[in-house]
């Protein structure tokens, strides 16, 4: 009741459906394929589909990684990231099915950061802050040094009024990191409160998969929730739903336009679209 | 009854536009309820689409459902973004039954909602289209609290501190279509109408025989220019000769035009009048009546 | 977030669960009965019943009208009436099936006065504004006048700080007033917002039946929702749906258990627990 | 590995109740797992039915659903008006079965936020007790968005402007326990865990075999003590010998106690502080392992 109506006007605008966005930021890096497509079979053509967005012909949305999300969304030489230095140790002593230090010296020595990376960028020209997961990183789960990048770019996107586009693909918090990662739900939560409370755009892409503490905490909160065609979203994955109720789950269940149904979802939008759709969102939520 | 009853009782107070005298003389009520109802009636986002080309819908109302008798989004608007609202009936069968008639569940207006307050957030202007025959009467609608949504929502209208502006624009059914036209102006299509029952539904509660609906909506006095002599809505947009379907593009300018001319000065209203105007407006939307010297509550020193 | 942390202590509190409360403010007004109870077949004997809160020891729950609930509530004496004197009238000369002013008058020749009745009293010694529908006036239908008596006690309850109990029964809006008749959910619900942004409790009280535009507007918005056991409470009368849908409807459909089932409804109280369960709620929310 | 890792590598900097340390040295973590889930432990009810004589239970999301494995409702506490929520497990098998063995649907966190708003509108301090083995893992509570309603009662938390204690009396199940636990205080009973993952859980995800719990259970850290030393809860509430199941009586006013001596300083805690502590309680509830020397985040001027 105290909050003032705020008259803004954009004179002379230009729509942006009217004005060319690219479909990626800048070249795709090359990505780990099978040879054929799970969808329809087709034998893969990396380069082809590379220069396609990693879509194959049949709308199968292939899963990308973090520096290709970057690529896809950052206009080309725009990306700063922050806190890179910033690295996960084991701090549980775990050492189930194998020790948690190993682990990470592992996906470390193949170039892998963590299961986030956030930075600034400009989106189409627009400034955004930039968070994305990465499902090679122990499947995108949710750490403390993951936490921590998101709630500090919640703050500084919130400090600074620059919308926030977040991409997840995640199977939840790292149970590596026990009950601190659990925490991180609270802590990502508490931050990105604060964002909304500043009155900053927030735009969550939802990407396959995304699950348990990710989907429990920030994806889903989005001003816009965003999914790529096919996605599997949801909280429990559908194997131990099967387990713990015998149920029947119908075809489709968790997938991006189940959750588009079941209204959690606004905008189910294939990836060579999603670079005009979030600069025309940038556009709306910051007229 | 005479369709000028109000206008002979009170006189009209409220604005009419440059109506053809000619025909709102000649078609009776129940051919004003067949125009409201035409298949080729233009829908809300043959509007939208016209007054924002850049419209973005949005869906889902963040709890279980989403409702597609209601289409709800923003939109670049006078260069302003602006959240629109509006029911959808649909136009091929197979949409018809998509978009459930425009009748409403529950969701639609926690979708509406929850929409409305990323309008507060942002600090959007609001649109909102009303073209429903009523909530939808089913059993699906009760469970999942049909009544506790609308009354949800029509008093956190009250409460949404930016401008409002609604329009009837075909048929204004009952609490299903006030749910989403609590605003700081009403506006309505001259030949849309606007309801507390369905002229069937008030057939069957009057004589238990909804074919007798010709007789009901004389009855009722749904016509924009009976809503307009109560004080109901503000002003009435005139449509083209024949109705809103024969000119797409003539209405839409007119019904635009007459939805920026109320919105405008609402922009730069503070916040704590805009509220105090629209809870004034529905508080004593029954003043003309109280005016009547025979009748009604009277004025008393609070205690 | 603006709101401030209200501490309120009550010192040596006397929990209103240990001190009797009766059952009836005052003797109840005899009421029309059928000659046997429509649940268990019963032959009534109306003194009998009238001593139990016109409950039948099946549990069966007869209609109370606005005078009995007024007597089943208000202490003896404290009842005081308000804005009796204003009356409805017809003014969309409504004809069918009979005129409206000869509905109207034949119900005040029967010593009606309106749907709603409303005034201050005391419940068990607490001061409280009290809205009693009464279902034998045009169906406890919401009139101009109805909405107008509401309106206003919202507005006094809010200015004084007085709690609001509402005792509905009604089939929605009162068709014979038209589109002003609609326009009373707007009114009466514009004014219990600010009855609720001055943070004063409201407590609904749900009978049989109470439907349409009641319980679309005031009926379903308090801070706590009580029913009476089996009262029918819904937005459509299973009839009409029935013949809009051709669904089955289960048993129990729209009852007070299925809306409490659909967290519609806080609690089921039967008649003769209601004035202690009030109290303490009285209590507790003005703590 | 040693249950007391936190206490040597970072040192303890909470309380912890005046236990025995007889028997918290003797106990396995299974045995802990064990008694937390004793069929005969205390559940919410026994607690809150002791603390507040008056309490009134109140019921439903007031959108589509009740949820019996949450209770919610106002009882007299300390002679303050005061909101409790809490898991509840049900005794009988009928009533597990009712209450779902106090896994959630999300019907129960919306039941909790709605009460949670009628606590800020009338100013009542919250009390939460936490003993769930998690949200309901099954189809229905995904359709009607699980992960969105911990999400937002998560959130919402935080924008609460009113003391919120929660205590963990029996599971602390991930996330399911996490959206009702985000308080200004959190305490454990003494033979309570609190978990990223059930035991069970983490087996199958290890070894895809939960029959390994007992080795998961070791491996996860979630006996109160762990807890305690990670700085994740603010006090350990000591049980009578044998665990709280032995003296219903006496683990009430441990933990009655315990609770009120939290509670009380932050009821004269202005709000803006009241929040801003609770922000940082869980923005740096990982401070701990951030002051080791050769981890994590790294403090770095603003941009
Ligand atoms: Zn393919
Ligand atoms: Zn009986």
């Amino acid at each position: 009741m105290s909050l003032p109506f705020r008259g803004r006007v954009r004179e002379g605008v230009l729509l942006v459906s009217m004005v060319h966005v690219p479909v990626t930021g800048t070249k795709l890096p090359p990505i780990a394929l099978s040879t054929n497509c799970p969808s329809c079979g087709v034998g893969l053509v990396p380069e082809e589909l590379r220069e396609q967005a990693y879509v194959c012909d049949c709308g199968h949305h292939f899963r990308m990684h973090g520096d290709a999300w970057i690529a896809l969304l950052a206009d080309e030489g725009s990306w700063r990231e922050r806190w890179a230095d910033v690295r996960p140790h084991d701090l549980l002593d775990w050492k189930v099915p194998k020790p948690y230090q190993q682990t990470i010296d592992q996906a470390r020595q193949e170039g892998l950061n963590e299961a986030v990376r956030t930075g600034t960028a400009t989106l189409a020209g627009r400034p955004v802050w930039l968070g994305v997961f990465d499902f090679r990183f122990v499947g995108g789960t949710l750490s403390i040094v993951a936490g921590e990048r998101l709630a500090r770019g919640f703050e500084q996107a919130a400090a600074s009024h620059t919308p926030y586009v977040l991409v997840t693909a995640s199977g939840g918090a790292r149970m590596q990191e026990g009950v601190l990662a659990l925490m991180q739900l609270a802590k990502v939560n508490a931050a990105l409160g604060r964002l909304h409370a500043a009155r900053v755009p927030y735009f969550s892409v939802l990407t396959d998969p995304t699950f348990g503490g990710v989907s429990a905490s920030l994806a889903l909160l989005g001003d816009v929730n965003l999914a790529e065609p096919g996605a599997a979203i949801g909280f429990t994955g559908a194997r131990v739903i099967k387990q713990a109720t015998y149920a029947d789950l119908p075809p489709g269940f968790q997938s991006a336009e189940f959750q588009l149904e079941c209204g959690q979802v606004d905008l189910v939008v294939p990836r060579v679209e999603l670079r005009e759709r979030l600069a025309r969102l940038l556009d709306l939520y910051t007229g | 009854m005479p369709a000028n009853f109000w206008s002979r009782t009170l006189g009209l107070s409220w604005e009419f536009g440059t109506m053809r005298p000619r025909e709102r003389d000649t078609l009776s009520v129940w051919q004003v309820v067949e125009l409201a109802r035409h298949p080729d009636r233009p829908y809300s986002l043959d509007y939208i689409k016209r007054m924002a080309p850049d419209f973005v819908e949005l869906h889902g109302d963040r709890i279980s459902h989403d409702d597609p008798a209601l289409v709800a989004g923003l939109g670049t608007w006078h260069g302003r973004t602006t959240v629109f609202f509006g029911h959808q009936k649909g136009r091929t069968l197979a949409e018809r039954v998509r978009r459930n008639w425009g009748m409403m569940h529950p969701e639609g207006y926690r979708k509406a909602l929850r929409i409305a307050r990323q309008a507060v957030k942002f600090g959007f202007p609001i649109v909102s289209l009303v073209d429903t025959p009523g909530a939808f009467p089913g059993a699906a609608a009760e469970e999942r609290g049909i009544a506790a949504a609308i009354a949800g929502a029509i008093m956190e209208w009250f409460e949404t501190p930016v401008p409002i502006v609604a329009a009837v624009i075909g048929e204004g059914g009952s609490g299903g279509a006030l749910g989403m036209a609590v605003a700081d102006r009403v506006l309505m299509l001259e030949n849309s109408t606007y309801s507390v029952a369905s002229p069937e539904a008030a057939a069957s509660i009057v004589w238990r025989d909804n074919a007798r609906k010709v007789e009901a909506a004389d009855q009722l006095q749904l016509t924009s220019r009976d809503l307009l002599a109560m004080g109901v809505v503000e002003e009435v947009v005139p449509e083209p000769e024949g109705g809103a379907h024969v000119d797409y593009e003539g209405t839409a300018v007119a019904l635009e035009n007459a939805l920026w001319r109320h919105l405008q000065p609402l922009l730069t209203m503070p916040v704590d009048e805009l509220l105090q105007h629209r809870y004034e407006r529905f508080r004593y939307i029954d003043s003309l009546i109280a005016a009547h010297p025979d009748f009604g509550p009277k004025v008393e020193p609070k205690v």
